[in-house]
């Protein structure tokens, strides 16, 4: 087994994790629109056409519901698809195919059949798109039993955890970043790395506060969480779910216990967000006789995505409104 | 009877002709059956039945290699499943939402499935099934098979964007599947002709560069067999998708509780003329095909298979409670 | 102003509330499948066509895309149209129409241009027609800036906030519930008794506890309260949201602060569903320093509705069970 | 160049011809400048923009009525909008996301809309515009307000399910609306030969029972507009939809950021040889229906325009924070 790590962006994280996987299984193909020359919306496939054919490399029309369909139906005939979704804003057109077959087909049929496909997803603004390019849906779908949700936030984390959807038997939402395919990182090398669906890290340990996050907003909770540290010796222990659903509730949970004070934080609007859900878990659970002060959450505005750059930042948490929430908690304020 | 049927077939046995009645009783009966069940309350929800439309349904499921070829299927779909051999006691138990049903009761009448013996699936929502239609001819073609998928849908379904996308993706990628529309002429109480300003979907086809067939009398299950071996063998050689349509009546209402005040009591009796059942008997006896004697112990088998179905679902077990939370995810 | 009342059911709660907004503004107009001579798949328009016409009581073909398309479209241009989407669960193939276009349409275009339609959508199981015909998603839209949410529990209040909707010049998703259209209330027979939108009503007041709920869950969270005050002299206060979007916060939260103990109770699946918002925001607010209890949520379980009556029965709150979280939450266990 | 324009248009006063060219080259000039502002990064985010593809737009626009017919449009929908005849100092300053433009600077170069001026919007969303389109084409025909829709949309779109839908609904119900597809080969990277089994898409027309309508050479000014005059006035007089195709090419990438491996160097070059500016000046020339003065004024007038809209956009304020927050409800 390889330990070697390599130092490379998101968007590389993801071709090495579905290259590896094609390599390893026949049955594992990635289709889309205009995966294959074209090397995806956000170059997520370049040199995948090359390696692999245009059989497994499959471009599609502009069809996002016979897409899904169709990667449904090989995938409960014997296939594994992945589905470049490119913006996560197109997978309204996919709803049926996701929440009315993939998520409940097993269990309608009594626990007969299965159905591998995963559907990989762009989230979020960051790209100057406006409203119709910039949404994180995750909490639609966390909301459907039958289906799993993941949303790294790390290259190391992108690469486990898209191959762990890759090779579980059940439909698997995977969100990406736009706004992170650039992140780089360290990545294990070892074609074998593969994280765990369901299992929350702790990217940070501290006593001091918790502060519970996921996906694109890790990255900028990690930030401040070292900002607050340097700055006033907070320790901020950093959960990083991964997984949304199935969640991880007991390190949510263990972890609240010991801090006493929560921070949620997501890039999706805050209303109905999934932070909302984690409030909920928190507050329904053991660790509420620990809250040593209010469920705080940080999350998109609701409103619409705007065009604007400054606008549309503003939207969206920053390291330093996340600074400030944390030691609002702090202090108890 | 108003009609006989169109002509005698050659390539089929006279044992297999004998089956093809027995399907068509079966779906009949089994119907007729759910359908007192249903008004005796013993079976709950909604429930579609293909009583009228045998033939549409036997005739397809003939052409196709038992245990082989695949199917989706659609609300209605009691005759489909029926028609490729579904076990009736399981399918009664699940229509009655017992644990012994097909899907162990959590699925019933509109998720009858039987994955062993190539349905993929009964489906709740209109169009729900061509997606997977495409993906299951998709695998088919990929791994080379040789199998074939038919997708099962109602007129109603045609104006549905899936059916756009889906047969335009299957005719890119020619895959080998039939998109089959068995034309009932209504969706609902909406009349097809009242949705589409053309005179039938089958000329679709032509949108998608593939051949669209038609079926003018789809109760005539000779006529219905007859085209369907032809487009099996064409879509089986590897020439992709084709678009079918064939023309029948549902006898019943849309659901259980249907009124029926769109349509009006001379056409559905008019269409009762054109039953596919006894035009199929006397085309048997007609032909020299089968004795009278045969077709007797057929029907009454057929209804020992109903009955007997009956006993087993009401005796068998309702599901755990604890059962409702297994069988979300596979392992 | 008339004052009186009558006994009708909320099947005819909703044909009096489109018949009179459509008497009252000719641009008012019902469409979707069966609609018109069928009177619609649960009853909710029939004897219309004979009022209005086919013009007005427009059958659709079944194109759920094109519908909600045109409805929206027709709404951009002066129009006013009621959305039949029947079974809630067919919204899916809404989605793009609904939260890509008509939720953002006029905060992308800068303030212009408005979008009065109403999708009219039957949630929730009741009926054994399983997995693809039970669903509550109102979560979803609760989630998406731009669209209104309303789900209420009496006829009356149907009649009230369908007319409000109606009248509203925003899309709205309205609820209705298919195991209640039988469910009989007192009903204004004023033309103009409109209620108003974002309002929460406290439909029985109570010191012990408080239980918030919406929708189909109303009426047996109110038999629960009856039922634990006359067994134990138990004062529920009952908060019926009515509107989930926007979320009427004030209500909620004054009177967890009066109460101490929150139950939070709705049909959706659990895993975020409304209530978990609900929860999210009591538990960030200033009721949280008044919380005597961990918020308790009480909901649809995380399974697709099976379709035995029996086992769909039980994945849904029961009077029973409602009973005894309250009582749980009062005891403090 | 390659070909000039086809025949000389009767109905059609010199005036107008000028307005036309006009509009045409606001659209090259103001889309080279967003090109070159991208390049220097003044610009954020996606632009789609609409050079080569000038005859396809302006001909179609200048056969409606201005500020009466109304259009819906899509992500490569400046060339319409420019058409039509919106602000363009907003529009640029929308395009810098200022607070003077179009849409306050929220929406951005994929949501300019026009309302008074007739353009219902563009959209980020493949397909998006379709519903809209027939919806506002529903309310002239409630309204009887004599007005038609022009729904504007690309090669690609034709595959989504709501092209299928809105057509079949548009056409049941008999709408004046106007289904364009402008084809400029390609869908992002994907050529629409490999995404559809037929020649072209005009031709699915059939399946909804309207007419389709063929424009060979959409760079062809008087082409594209002859063929629209025709057509708006058969939809003018409640004959219901019509679909029509017209073949252009777009010389940039499909956005800012495309390499544009999917195509060559010499099938652009090819397509440079029948630009629709260069023709249609020689043809105003050759049939003396402007003199070089006049049309040296115009190109002026363009170029001064667009640089009077670069300076607006630039002097323009951001706009303020709050305003994020504003706009999301009607009152
Ligand atoms: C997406 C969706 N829309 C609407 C329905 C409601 N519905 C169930 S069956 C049906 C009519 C279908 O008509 P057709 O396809 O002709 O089949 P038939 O019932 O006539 O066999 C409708 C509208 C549904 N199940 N799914
Ligand atoms: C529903 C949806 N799917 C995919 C996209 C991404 N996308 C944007 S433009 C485009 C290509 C559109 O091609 P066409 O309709 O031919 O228009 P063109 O760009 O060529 O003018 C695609 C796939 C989208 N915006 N919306
Ligand atoms: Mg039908
Ligand atoms: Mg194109």
């Amino acid at each position: 087994m390889e330990k070697e790590t390599k130092l490379i962006s998101v968007r590389d994280a993801i071709i090495m994790a579905m290259s590896e996987e094609m390599r390893r299984d026949e049955n594992v193909f990635l289709m889309g629109e205009d995966v294959g020359i074209f090397g995806g919306d956000f170059g997520t496939s370049v040199g995948m056409l090359e390696e692999f054919g245009k059989e497994r490399v499959r471009d599609t029309p502009i069809s996002e519901n016979a897409i899904s369909g169709a990667a449904i139906g090989a995938a409960m005939t014997g296939l594994r698809p992945i589905v470049d979704v490119t913006f996560m804003d197109f997978i309204v057109y996919m709803m049926d195919n996701i929440v009315n077959q993939a998520a409940k087909t097993r269990y309608m049929f009594g626990g007969k059949g299965q159905i591998p496909v995963v559907f990989r997803a762009a989230a979020g603004g960051g790209v100057g798109s406006a409203a119709q390019h910039s949404q994180s849906l995750e909490a639609w779908f966390t909301h459907i039993p039958g289906l799993k949700v993941i949303a790294p936030g790390t290259p190391a984390d992108v690469k486990g955890l898209l191959k762990a959807a890759i090779r579980d038997n059940n439909p698997v939402i995977f969100l990406e970043y736009k706004a992170q395919y650039n992140m780089k990182g360290e990545v294990p090398l070892d074609p074998d790395f593969v994280l765990p669906i369901g299992k929350a890290d702790i990217k940070r340990e501290g006593k001091d506060v918790t502060v519970v996050t996921y996906g694109r907003m890790l990255e900028r909770v990690m930030k401040a969480a070292e900002e607050v540290h340097e700055a006033e010796g907070v320790e901020v222990e950093v959960v990083d779910l991964r997984t949304l659903a199935p969640l991880d509730k007991d390190t949510v949970i263990q972890s609240v216990k010991k801090t006493g004070k929560v921070l949620l934080v997501n890039d999706a609007h805050k209303t109905s967000g999934f932070i909302g859900e984690v409030a909920a878990v928190i507050a329904e659970s053991e660790a509420f006789d620990y809250l040593d002060g209010r469920i705080l959450r940080l999350a998109g505005e609701d409103v619409p995505i705007p065009y604007n750059q400054t606008l549309e930042t503003a939207m969206i948490p920053s390291v330093e409104r996340i600074r400030k929430y944390i030691l609002r908690l702090v202090n108890n304020r | 009877m108003a009609k006989t049927n169109s002509k005698k077939v050659t390539d089929i046995s006279n044992e297999k002709l004998l089956e093809m009645y027995r399907a068509m009783l079966d779906i009949r009966n089994f119907d007729n059956k759910v359908n007192r069940l249903v008004k005796r309350g013993v079976v709950p929800g909604m429930t579609h039945f293909s009583i009228g439309e045998e033939a549409a349904n036997v005739g397809a499921v003939a052409a196709l290699e038992k245990g082989v070829d695949l199917i989706t299927s659609n609300h209605r779909g009691h005759g489909q499943s029926i028609a490729l051999g579904i076990d009736l006691n399981e399918m009664m138990a699940e229509i009655m939402g017992k644990a012994t049903g097909t899907c162990k009761g959590k699925g019933g009448s509109m998720h009858i499935a039987d994955l062993g013996g190539g349905n993929l699936g009964a489906n709740g929502i209109v169009g729900g099934g061509m997606g997977m239609a495409i993906g299951a001819a998709l695998t088919q073609k990929i791994k080379k098979t040789g199998k074939i998928v038919v997708c099962f849908f109602g007129d109603g379904a045609v104006n549905e964007g899936t059916f756009h996308e889906t047969l335009n993706l299957a005719s890119v990628w020619k895959l080998p599947v039939i998109f089959y529309s068995i034309n009932n002429m209504y969706g609902i109480s909406t009349p097809i002709s009242s949705v589409i300003n053309i005179d039938y979907n089958y000329r679709r086809a032509a949108s998608y560069g593939i051949p669209g067939h038609f079926i003018e009398d789809g109760n005539d299950l000779m006529a219905v067999y007859d085209k369907f071996k032809e487009i099996v063998q064409y879509v089986r050689e590897g020439n992709g998708p084709v678009l079918v349509e064939s023309i029948t009546y549902r006898y019943l209402g849309h659901s259980t509780s249907d009124p029926g005040k769109y349509r009006t009591k001379e056409e559905v009796d008019e269409w009762k003329k054109k039953d596919p059942i006894p035009r199929f008997e006397q085309y048997l006896l007609d032909n020299k095909l089968a004795t009278k004697e045969e077709i007797e112990a057929v029907e009454k088998a057929s209804e020992d298979a109903v009955e007997e179905s009956v006993k087993f679902a009401l005796s068998s077990p309702e599901p755990t409670l604890e059962s409702a939370f297994e069988d979300i995810f596979a392992p």
